[in-house]
Order: structure tokens, then C-alpha cells, then sequence
């Protein structure tokens, strides 16, 4: 973080990040829209995973942060999945 | 020296706010985590009655509010690199726009929201009460999930609407911005929960 | 900034007078004064509480009140000690005091947002005791508000549930706070592994506040909606399932009595070595199994719901995950004791506090590994055993590092000296009395005496008299210790900088230290326990 | 310990015994290790300490060692657990109803009784059923205890293989009367049994009375009851019509029971309080009583003379 703000995101950057985010949104629509069965929830949730990777890296900039503050991130997300799968043991096996 | 203050000259320290932001969002993303379990335990065990609950709602107005949100994301991201490039003009006319699309996804709510108040589908009203588990579990998590989000939309209008006249007065400039990027990273994360809240509350299959 | 001449903070005067000099003071030692009066009485009422339960239970049937006035009193009671004392208790007190000095800081990293986390507090904890006083009469679901009882039953639940989740925002501000104080202020030249253990283990903490204290926030928030306008997540009625809030409410709950502990375990660190004048032994190890403690803490909510029809899948899981969360802790037990070999041990009465801490710790998690194991759990689950579990390892642990902490600690913070002789009698009639008070509370629960019981039969009653007697000796035990250490405060003798030749950096600096802390940047060793 | 009072007392109490040994063995050995030291090494004795320096193997040693031990005590936790999932297929099946505050066990054919009457050594499989909030089924003598959760159909067994009386007890905290929600388990030889369940009357059919359904499906029974008796609030037998004392806004007034005070009693209880009851027991079932039901609970309160 000793770089602290001096990296400047372009705004070039930015757009191209916006479009892939829009296609993403419409990429999530069409494939919903096939009745994929279980799958769909998956790619969906796997979309939108990648969706917000993106805003967590270049919106937020978390590409030019300290290594430290992306592990940080990253514990967060893993912490929450961990704990939705464990609730799944009991759920899923009742 | 410290006479006339109780504490020593606040010393700025960017890094520290920034981590500061940083670990708040990380409880909001918790605090939305616990919807999001609950959602997800509730879909487990009816997934029928969800998936014919969401047709409900409409695609359309989803797809709009999603729009507009991914859009304000990057205007305001576009204002903080305005701002780095002392591009103070732009930066104001960006917060504009985000502000705008702000309140377009509000409107855009309200008459989601106010549709359904019509038809006596609202919380605690006599309709919900009648409905099947599934459906009724459906509907108090929509209206819990996204009055929560648009909750937090309304706070970071506020927030963002500080921001623009810090910009304007000139307090905020590229030396000094700390302040709006923890805004811009408080609004990115509103649009990152609606990511999610999108896919899981308008299009089940 | 170098001023020569030192001036205590606490005679500092600033752009306040009285009072206000107190509750406007953005400095961390001010704050950390706030919290403890305030948790010092709020302990206080809580023990009544607890003293009058026992008066309740001295004989079978109705002794001085009603049933319903026992079910709103543990509850209170809960609320009180666990959210209000235990929860803020060592890691608001003396983590605001103390965690600066030991990095070399001046302050915490946002000094603004630590007065607000103390203004939060004290409103969340006056609506918590409005909750006990306004019309519907006292909340009766006991402090785990299980539903769907808490959202059938016509008392204020509201509040209680409404100052809880306030008293958890000022929680998760604090860690917050003391997160980016240790990432951000630490003194030239310290690493992560020349910080004292005490930061290590409030670092510990402060991530477990920030990080499960928002799930059991959106949980009571779900609670109140479901009360107010029947939306229906947890009531079956309604469609909700009454297990998942269990799930919700151990997802925090769990972590939390790890935050209780690990500061108490952080103190008793300090202690240890400073009073064996000999290096911490196993120090990596011990920093390493706060954070290994915090981490999988996570993971074993679930083994206070063994008999709520989980799927067996998950009942093994959880058995096996929090028999491993107790390992961490039996490696800093052992790193403890064998710090005291070949030490130059000095019996003064904050050793002595953790000495009994030690003793009072193992057999709380000892008999904690009772309840991990599942089939031991099904026979003591809701029992008293638990209730003697738990108050041995909050009371007898987090409770006597608190006593601990403020014994070792009182002569830096008020610059005053207590009376010795007076503060080991007090130390040892309160052990006594702690083990009469819960010792047979195992016993009874073995047997199955269920806990939350107004009433109970007549086989148990040689138990709840012993408790009882208990309880009366260990309340003046209390008063003898509150008794020395005030007077200790107003008339005692001045104490050195450094009276116990403790070797971490608040010592060094005067007593009460200057509003600056340090005057010049501290020297930060290798070691932070290094004696020689 | 070891009373085999069931089939489960062995296994539950191995798992006892093997943690309950290995922690007293830690607990003395721990503390008579601290107190060797604090005399051995009192600052009088040993006056300068001698600085020593860390040893990752003997950290690694003590970390091994209480794994392995509490592996240990998974393995035989787990194992005295798990014969108490699977029931056999032939057990006899009991209903064991809980409401506030009240057990009810239902045999085969609707036969209800208040005490849970067991043949000795036949496996018998509890059906858990809650009418309203959450309850605690705990037989501890049987080392049995299973939460009783509305909407959710838990269940547990086991084989009593003792005579005698034992205690049934509420282990889940269900509000106001918890602790006297206790119940008797007899235990008696099989055709000692057979005889008692051949006479058990069938439970008498009010089922099919509206307004006694919406009445039991809310739980009013478990505070009024329908025979006199005073529960926790005032028995429905021949309430409509009766008068008596109520106290309002603190006033103490005379009152005649009709339809409009049953709905208020229903809807806003704590308006007018009877005399001699507490004030705040009963919430309000506003929302949850629907309106048109109300007449329907009043034309039963009407024929129950
Ligand atoms: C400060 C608070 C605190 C702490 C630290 C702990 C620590 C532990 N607790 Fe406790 N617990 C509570 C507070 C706490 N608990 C409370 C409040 C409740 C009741 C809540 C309610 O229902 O109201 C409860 C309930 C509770 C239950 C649920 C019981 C039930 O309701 O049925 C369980 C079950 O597994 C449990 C287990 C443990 C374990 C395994 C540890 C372990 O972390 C303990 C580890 C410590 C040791 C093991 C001792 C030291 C080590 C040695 C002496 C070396 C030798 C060791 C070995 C060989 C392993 N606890
Ligand atoms: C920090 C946590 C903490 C502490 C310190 C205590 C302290 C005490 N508690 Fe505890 N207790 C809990 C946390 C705690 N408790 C929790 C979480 C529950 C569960 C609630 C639930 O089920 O929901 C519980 C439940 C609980 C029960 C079980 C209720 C039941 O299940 O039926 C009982 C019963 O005896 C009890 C008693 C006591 C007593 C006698 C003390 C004593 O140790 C206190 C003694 C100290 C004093 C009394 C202080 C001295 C007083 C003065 C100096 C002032 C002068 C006072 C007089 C003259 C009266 N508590
Ligand atoms: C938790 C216990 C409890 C439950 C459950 C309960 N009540 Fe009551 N009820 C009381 C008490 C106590 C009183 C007396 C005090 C009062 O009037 O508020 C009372 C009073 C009443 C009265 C007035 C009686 C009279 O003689 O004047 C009526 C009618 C009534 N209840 C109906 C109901 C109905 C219908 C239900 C269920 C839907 C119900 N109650 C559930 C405790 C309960
Ligand atoms: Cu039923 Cu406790
Ligand atoms: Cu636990």
C-alpha cells in the first residue's frame, strides 16, 4: 500500500471492464433462460463470481493494492463460503 | 503545545482510512452474507415454489436496475481517476451521473415495490399470510434483501452527495481524495451485493 | 511536540473542564477509563442478578419470586454479562489502554470512531436495561433468544434484541479500530514479531469481532421483522425454520466466546513472564494458536445444537472441529506453565489471580471437551453441567484475567499502589468460593438437573445450598477486592514506572503516562520479553 | 454410571469415563507440575531466572499428543452416538406431543396418556412433535434427549432395560412454565403393559370443531383449559355468559363475557386483565387468529357448558 493512490485507473480501462461486466448480465439472462436444471444456479452464481472479481479489481482497485489487503479479501469471501457449505452438511443430509 | 486541544493534531493517515473502508465493507459483505445463507437454505429446500415466485417479478426492471447500477460503478470510478488527473469538472459531472442512476434504480424500486403493494403482497399483509411456505419465504426475503440494499443505496447517495461538494469546494483534489475513494469503494460494493442479488432473486429456473 | 515536562493525562487539561474533559476526550486511555466504570457497574448489576437466582434456588419451589421473574432474570442476566461485560470487557478496557502502549502509538487509528464505539455502548446497554424495565415487563427467552419462542412471547424482545445488535456495532468498530492500529501504528522498527502478545491476541480478537458480529446483527435485525411485521424467516407458523436461527445465532455466538477469551489468555501472557522475570516461552507458538483459535472458532457452531435434529453429518463434523479448536488452547496452557520453569517467581497478587485463572481455565475446557464429544453432550445438553462450563471458563477465566489484568495494571494507570496482604485474601476466598459456587453444578447436571429451571426436585436441593453458600462467600470476596483496589486508588502510595520490572514498553514510560505516551520513539527489542 | 438403564448407559458413559480420565489426568498433572514450580522456583529460592530458549520439537510434541487424545475422544463420542440414529425397523412407534407446558404421548390407534408407559426391553421410537415453540424430550436416566422442534419431525429411541419409575424432563427452555413441564416414564413388565394400553380410552373426538381446532392449533390449551382447571390463565368452561372482575387501565371493573370481550381478550389481552391473573402472559394473536375465525372460537366457547 506504499504506492497508496498513486496508480490511476484509465479510463479506457474502466469502459472496457464496464462492457465485459454488461455481457456478463446478458450472458447470465440467456443461459437461465435454458432450463439447464441444477446447472443453471452454478453458472450463474459462477458469472456473477466473475462479475465481481472484476469490480473488486479494477473499480475498487484491489489490483494495485498491498498483497496483503488481497489476501485479506480473499479470506473474506473464502470464510463466508465455508460456512454456507458447512450449513449445506446439515441441510442436505436431513 | 496542546493547550487548547485535548489530543494530539490529528495526523492523516490515508493508508489507515483506506484499510479502515476496507474492513467496514468486509462486515457489510457478512452482514448481507447471513441474507444470502438464509436465502440459500430456504431455495434448498423449496426450489419449486421459488422458481414460480420469481417469475413474479420482472426481468425487465431487474435488467434496468442492474444497468444502471454497472454504469454508475464506473462513473464513479471515472470520477476518482478524474479527480487524480485534476480533472475536478469531470469528476463533479461523473458524480452526477452516479447520482442520477442512483436514483433511477430507487424509481425504478419504488415501483417494483409499489406493484406489488397493490396486488396486498407486502409484509405482514393478509395475501403473504395465505401463500404456500415456499412462496411466502420467497417474498419476505425479496422485500427483506432488497430494502436492505436500497437501504444502503440511500446511504451512499448521501455519502456521494458529501463527496461531490468536498469536490466542489475544493476539499477534495489529487493530493487529498482518500475520502472519495472510500465513498466510490462504499458504492462499488452496493452494486457488487446487487451482482448477486440479481441472479438469485430474478432468474431461478 | 517535545515537551520536557511531563504531565500526567489524567491531570491534562484540555479544551474541556469536569466531566466533559472525560466524555469528549478522544484519548485512549480516557476511553478505556469510560468502559471500565461503565462495565465495572454494569458487572456489578449482572452479579446481583445471578446472586438473586441463587437466593431462588436455595429451595425447591417458590422461594422470593415468581417464575416469571426468574425466567426475565437470567435472562437479564445473560444479556448483561455477555453482551455488556464479557463481550467489550478486556478488549475495550484495557485492549484502548494498553494495545497503543505496547505498539509504541500514541493512540489508537481513529481516535473519533473509538469515542463513538463507547457512546454506541452505553446506548446500546441502557436500552438493554430499559428492556427490563419498560411496560411488557422483562424479556423471557433467555440470552440465545431461540425462536420461535422469542417471536411468540408478549415481552419486549424488541429492545433487547435492538440493544444487542447496537452493542454489536460498537463491537465490530472497535475491532475495526484495533485492526488498522496494529497494521498502521506500530513504532518504527516493529514487526509483526516483536509486538507483545497481548496486541497479538486483541488482533486476534478484533477479527472475529469484525467478521462474525455482523451475522448475529442481520440475524436479530430478521428477529424484530418477523415480531413486527410477521415476515417469516424463523416461525414455523410463518414458514420459517426455528433451527436455521440456531445456525444464524452460533455463526456468531461461537466466534464470541472467543473474543471473550482471548484477551483474557493475552493478559495472562503478560503476566506470566513478568512475574517469572524469564522470556515468554514458546512465543511464536503462542501468537500463532490465538490466531489458530480465531480461525477455526469459526467453524464449530454447530456443537450447541447436537440435539436439534441436525443430519448426523453434521453432528460428526462439528464434534470433530471443536475437538481440534481445543487443541491451540492445551499448547498455550503448556507454553504457560513452562514459562515458570527455572523463572524467579514473585507471588504478588496478580500472579496469583492467574495462577487461578490457569487452574479455573483447564476445568472449564476440559469439561468443554465433555460437551464436544457428542454422545456426552446428548446427556448433559441444557443442563447445569453447562451452565457450570460456561461460568467456569467466562467467569473463573475471562473474569479472573480481568481481575488479574486490573491488579497488574492499576499502578500505570492510576500511578497509585494497592494493599497486597489484602488483595491475596480476597483473590483466594474468591477461589474458594467460585468452586463451591459451580463445582457442583457439574454434578447436578450429570444427573440431569435442566437449566433455566424456576423449580426443580427435591434430590438437587443439596447441590443449589452448596451453590448457593457459594455464591454469598464469593460476593464478599468481591466487595473485599473492590474495597482494596479503590482504596488502593485514593489513598494508596504512589507507584513507580515500573513496579513489577515488567519488560514491555509501558513500562518504560512514567506512571499514569503523559497524553503523548511516549516522548521520544520507544526502543522496540527483539524480543519484547527480554530480560536481560 | 453404568446403571443400564438402557441401552445407550454403556457406550454414553465409556465416552464419560475415557474423557473424564484423560482430563483429570491433565488437571492434576498440570497443576501439581504449577505448583512444583511457583515453590521450586520462588523468587526466595531461585532468585535469578535462567532465560531459555524455545524448542520447536517440544512445541510439535505437545501439539501431537492432545491431538491424538482428542481424536481419541471423537472416536469413542461418535461411537457411543451413533446406535442412537438408528432405530430398528420394528420398534414401536409413540407420539410424544409437547406443548406449553404439558407432555401428551399418543400410542397406536389415538390412545393419549399423560404418563409415557413403557414395556421393558422392547425398542420404542419417539415421534417428536411440538404444538408450539421448541421443547426438550430428556430422559437422563436413559441417557435420551432429543429437542422437540414445531415443524420439524425429530424423533429418537432407545430400549429401557429396567423396571421403575423415572423423570421426563423439558430440557428446552419454553417459556413460563419450563420447569413443571416434567412427566413420568413407567417402565413395567410387557403384559402389565398390554393390559394398561388395551383400556387407555381413545382420545374423544372434538376434532372436528372448527373453533376447537384453530384453538388447538394456536396453543391456547396449554394455558386454558376446558374442564375448570386454572392453568396459567382462566379455564374456558362456561366462560361465555359468566361474569366477573377484570382490572383495565389499572381500574377494577365488573364485566360480562360476550363476543365482543372475547375479541378483544384474543386480540389485545392486555386491555382488560382478569382479576387474580398476570398481566403480559398472553401476547396478542393479532395477525395470526385471522378475523373470520374469530365467531368460530366464540360458537365453541358458546357450547361448552
Ligand atoms: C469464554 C467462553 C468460552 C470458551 C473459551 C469456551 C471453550 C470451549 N467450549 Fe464452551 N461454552 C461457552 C463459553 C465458552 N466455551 C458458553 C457461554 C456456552 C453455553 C452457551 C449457552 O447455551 O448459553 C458454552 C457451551 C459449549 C458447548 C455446547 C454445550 C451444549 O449446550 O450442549 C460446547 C460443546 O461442544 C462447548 C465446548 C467448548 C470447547 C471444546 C471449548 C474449548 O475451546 C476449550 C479448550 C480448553 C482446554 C481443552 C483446556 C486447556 C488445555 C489443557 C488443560 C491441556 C489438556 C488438553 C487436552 C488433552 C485436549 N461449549
Ligand atoms: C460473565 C459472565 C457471567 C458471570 C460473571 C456470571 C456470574 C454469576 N452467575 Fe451467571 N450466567 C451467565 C453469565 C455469567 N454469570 C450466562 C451467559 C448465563 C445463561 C443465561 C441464560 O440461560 O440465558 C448465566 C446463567 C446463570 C444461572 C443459571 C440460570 C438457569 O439456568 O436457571 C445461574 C444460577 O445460579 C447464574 C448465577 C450466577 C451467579 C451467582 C454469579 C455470581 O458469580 C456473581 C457473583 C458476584 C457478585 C454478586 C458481585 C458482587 C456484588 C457486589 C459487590 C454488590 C453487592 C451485592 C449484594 C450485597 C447482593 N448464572
Ligand atoms: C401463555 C399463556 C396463554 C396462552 C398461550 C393463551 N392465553 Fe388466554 N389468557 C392467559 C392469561 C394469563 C389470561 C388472564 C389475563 C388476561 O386477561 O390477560 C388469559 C385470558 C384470556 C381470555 C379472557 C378470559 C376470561 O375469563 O375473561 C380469553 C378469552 C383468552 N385468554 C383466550 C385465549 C385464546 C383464544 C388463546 C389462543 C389463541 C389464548 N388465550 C392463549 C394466558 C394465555
Ligand atoms: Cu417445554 Cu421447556
Ligand atoms: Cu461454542
Amino acid at each position: 500500500m506504499a504506492n497508496n493512490g498513486s496508480h490511476i485507473t484509465e479510463y479506457r480501462v474502466l469502459a472496457k471492464i464496464l462492457l465485459i461486466l454488461m455481457f456478463c448480465t446478458f450472458l447470465t439472462i440467456s443461459v437461465t433462460s435454458f432450463h439447464l436444471g441444477a446447472l443453471t444456479v452454478t453458472v450463474a452464481l459462477l458469472i456473477a463470481g466473475f462479475k465481481s472479481f472484476l469490480v473488486l479489481s479494477y473499480f475498487m482497485h484491489l489490483k494495485y493494492e498491498s498483497l496483503l489487503l488481497r489476501i485479506l479479501v480473499s479470506m473474506v469471501f473464502v470464510l463466508f463460503i465455508v460456512i454456507v457449505l458447512i450449513t449445506f452438511i446439515d441441510y442436505s443430509f436431513r | 503545545m496542546s493547550e487548547h486541544n485535548t489530543h494530539i493534531e490529528e495526523h492523516r493517515d490515508d493508508e489507515a482510512s483506506k484499510l479502515g473502508m476496507w474492513l467496514f465493507i468486509f462486515t457489510e459483505l457478512l452482514l448481507f452474507g447471513g441474507l444470502f445463507l438464509v436465502y440459500s437454505i430456504f431455495r434448498l429446500q423449496y426450489p419449486a415454489n421459488f422458481h414460480e415466485s420469481s417469475l413474479e417479478l420482472s426481468v425487465t426492471i431487474g435488467v434496468i436496475n442492474t444497468i444502471a447500477l454497472l454504469f454508475s460503478s464506473m462513473t464513479i470510478a471515472f470520477a476518482v481517476t478524474a479527480v487524480q488527473k485534476k480533472n475536478n469538472k469531470l469528476a463533479l459531472r461523473m458524480i452526477g451521473i452516479t447520482l442520477l442512476m442512483a436514483l433511477v434504480f430507487l424509481v425504478n424500486k419504488y415501483f417494483e415495490w409499489g406493484h406489488k403493494f397493490e396486488h396486498g403482497l407486502y409484509p405482514g399483509s393478509d395475501l403473504m399470510q395465505l401463500l404456500e411456505r415456499g412462496h411466502h419465504l420467497y417474498f419476505s426475503l425479496y422485500f427483506f434483501m432488497t430494502g436492505l440494499h436500497a437501504l444502503h443505496i440511500i446511504v451512499g447517495m448521501i455519502l456521494l452527495i458529501i463527496v461531490y461538494f468536498k469536490v466542489k469546494n475544493g476539499s477534495i483534489h489529487h493530493e487529498k481524495y482518500v475520502f472519495m475513494e472510500n465513498g466510490a469503494l462504499y458504492w462499488h460494493l452496493v452494486d457488487l451485493i446487487w451482482i448477486f442479488l440479481f441472479p438469485l432473486l430474478y432468474l431461478i429456473s | 511536540m517535545n515537551n520536557t515536562e511531563y504531565i500526567s493525562f489524567m491531570d491534562h487539561q484540555g479544551k474541556y473542564k469536569g466531566i466533559f474533559a472525560w466524555i469528549f476526550s478522544t484519548d485512549h486511555k480516557r476511553i478505556a477509563f469510560l468502559y471500565m466504570y461503565a462495565i465495572a457497574t454494569f458487572f456489578l448489576v449482572g452479579a446481583i442478578l445471578g446472586l438473586l437466582m441463587r437466593f431462588e434456588l436455595i429451595a425447591p419451589g417458590e422461594t422470593i419470586m415468581k417464575p416469571q421473574t426468574y425466567n426475565g432474570l437470567f435472562t437479564v442476566h445473560g444479556i448483561i454479562m455477555i453482551f455488556m461485560v464479557v463481550i467489550p470487557g478486556l478488549s475495550a478496557v484495557f485492549g484502548n489502554f494498553f494495545l497503543p502502549l505496547h505498539i509504541g502509538a500514541k493512540d489508537v487509528a481513529f481516535p473519533k470512531l473509538n469515542l463513538f464505539s463507547w457512546y454506541l455502548f452505553m446506548f446500546g446497554s441502557i436500552l438493554a436495561i430499559a428492556s427490563q424495565l419498560l411496560k411488557s415487563g422483562p424479556p423471557d427467552t433467555g440470552w440465545t433468544f431461540y425462536a420461535p419462542y422469542s417471536t411468540t412471547t408478549g415481552t419486549n424482545v424488541i429492545t433487547a434484541t435492538t440493544a444487542a445488535f447496537i452493542l454489536g456495532f460498537s463491537s465490530i468498530l472497535t475491532g475495526l479500530n484495533f485492526i488498522v492500529t496494529v497494521h498502521q501504528m506500530r513504532a518504527p522498527g516493529m514487526k509483526f514479531f516483536n509486538m507483545p502478545l497481548f496486541p497479538w491476541s486483541i488482533y486476534a480478537t478484533a477479527w472475529i469481532q469484525l467478521l462474525a458480529t455482523p451475522v448475529v446483527g442481520i440475524t436479530l435485525v430478521m428477529l424484530i421483522a418477523e415480531r413486527l411485521f410477521g415476515i417469516g424467516f424463523f416461525n414455523p407458523d410463518l414458514g420459517g425454520d426455528p433451527v436455521l436461527f440456531q445456525h444464524l445465532f452460533w455463526i456468531y455466538s461461537h466466534p464470541a466466546v472467543y473474543i471473550m477469551i482471548l484477551p483474557a489468555m493475552g493478559v495472562i501472557t503478560e503476566i506470566i513472564p513478568t512475574f517469572c522475570q524469564k522470556r515468554v516461552y514458546g512465543y511464536k507458538a503462542i501468537a500463532m494458536s490465538s490466531l489458530a483459535i480465531a480461525g477455526v472458532g469459526f467453524l464449530v457452531w454447530g456443537h450447541h445444537m447436537y440435539t436439534s435434529g441436525m443430519s448426523n453429518q453434521a453432528r460428526w463434523f462439528f464434534s470433530l472441529l471443536t475437538f481440534i479448536v481445543a487443541v491451540p488452547s492445551a499448547i498455550k496452557v503448556f507454553n504457560w506453565i513452562s514459562t515458570m520453569y527455572k523463572g524467579s517467581i514473585d507471588m504478588k497478587p496478580p500472579f496469583v489471580f492467574a495462577l487461578a485463572f490457569i487452574f479455573l481455565f483447564m476445568i472449564g475446557g476440559l469439561t468443554g471437551l465433555i460437551l464436544g464429544s457428542v454422545a456426552t453432550d446428548i446427556q448433559v445438553h441444557d443442563t447445569s453441567f453447562i451452565v457450570a462450563h460456561f461460568h467456569y471458563i467466562i467467569f473463573g477465566g475471562m473474569g479472573f484475567a480481568f481481575f488479574a489484568a486490573i491488579h497488574y495494571w492499576l499502578p500505570k494507570m492510576y500511578g497509585k499502589m494497592y494493599n497486597f496482604k489484602r488483595a491475596n485474601i480476597a483473590a483466594i476466598s474468591l477461589f474458594i468460593g467460585f468452586n463451591l459456587l459451580y463445582f457442583p453444578q457439574f454434578i447436578i447436571g450429570i444427573q440431569g438437573m435442566p437449566r433455566r429451571y424456576f423449580d426443580y426436585l427435591p434430590r438437587f436441593q443439596w447441590a443449589q445450598v452448596i451453590s448457593t453458600i457459594g455464591g454469598v462467600i464469593l460476593v464478599s470476596a468481591i466487595i473485599l477486592m473492590i474495597y482494596n483496589l479503590v482504596m488502593g486508588v485514593r489513598k494508596g502510595a504512589k507507584a513507580p514506572a515500573n513496579p513489577w520490572h515488567g519488560s514491555t514498553l509501558e513500562w518504560t514510560i512514567p506512571s499514569p503516562p503523559s497524553l503523548e505516551n511516549f516522548d521520544e520513539a520507544p526502543f522496540v527489542k527483539e524480543n519484547p520479553y527480554d530480560y536481560n | 454410571m453404568f446403571s443400564n438403564n438402557s441401552n445407550f448407559v454403556h457406550g454414553v458413559d465409556t465416552a464419560f469415563l475415557l474423557i473424564f480420565g484423560i482430563a483429570i489426568f491433565f488437571l492434576i498433572m498440570l497443576t501439581t507440575i504449577m505448583i512444583v514450580f511457583v515453590i521450586k522456583y520462588n523468587k526466595k529460592r531461585h532468585a535469578k531466572a535462567v532465560q531459555i530458549k524455545d524448542s520447536s520439537k517440544l512445541e510439535i510434541v505437545w501439539t501431537t499428543i492432545p491431538l491424538i487424545l482428542v481424536l481419541l475422544m471423537f472416536y469413542f463420542g461418535w461411537r457411543g452416538f451413533i446406535p442412537m440414529r438408528n432405530a430398528p425397523a420394528d420398534a414401536m412407534q409413540v407420539k410424544a406431543i409437547g406443548r406449553m407446558w404439558k407432555w401428551t404421548f399418543e400410542y397406536p390407534g389415538k390412545k393419549q396418556s399423560d404418563t409415557l408407559m413403557l414395556p421393558i426391553n422392547k425398542a420404542v421410537k419417539m415421534s417428536l412433535f411440538s404444538k408450539d415453540v421448541i421443547h426438550g424430550f430428556s430422559i437422563p436416566d436413559f441417557r435420551v434427549k432429543e429437542d422437540v422442534v414445531p415443524g420439524k419431525n425429530n424423533y429418537t429411541w432407545f430400549i429401557p432395560e429396567k423396571l421403575g419409575n423415572f423423570d421426563l424432563f423439558c430440557s428446552a427452555y419454553c417459556g413460563l412454565s419450563h420447569s413443571y413441564m416434567l412427566a413420568l416414564v413407567r417402565i413395567v413388565p410387557e403384559d402389565e403393559f398390554n393390559t394398561w394400553l388395551a383400556a387407555l380410552p381413545v382420545k374423544k373426538s372434538d376434532d372436528n370443531n372448527e373453533g376447537f381446532k384453530i384453538l388447538e392449533k394456536n396453543g391456547c390449551f396449554s394455558c386454558h383449559s376446558t374442564d375448570g382447571r386454572k392453568i396459567i390463565g382462566p379455564s374456558f368452561k362456561g366462560i361465555y355468559g359468566s361474569s366477573h372482575d377484570v382490572m383495565t387501565d389499572g381500574v377494577s371493573r365488573k364485566i360480562t363475557v360476550d363476543s365482543l370481550y372475547i375479541q378483544t381478550s384474543i386480540l389485545d389481552p392486555n386491555k382488560d386483565v382478569v382479576v387474580g391473573f398476570p398481566q403480559g402472559v398472553m401476547k396478542s394473536y393479532k395477525g395470526i387468529i385471522r378475523d373470520k375465525d374469530i365467531p368460530k372460537v366464540i360458537e365453541y366457547f358458546k357450547n361448552l357448558k
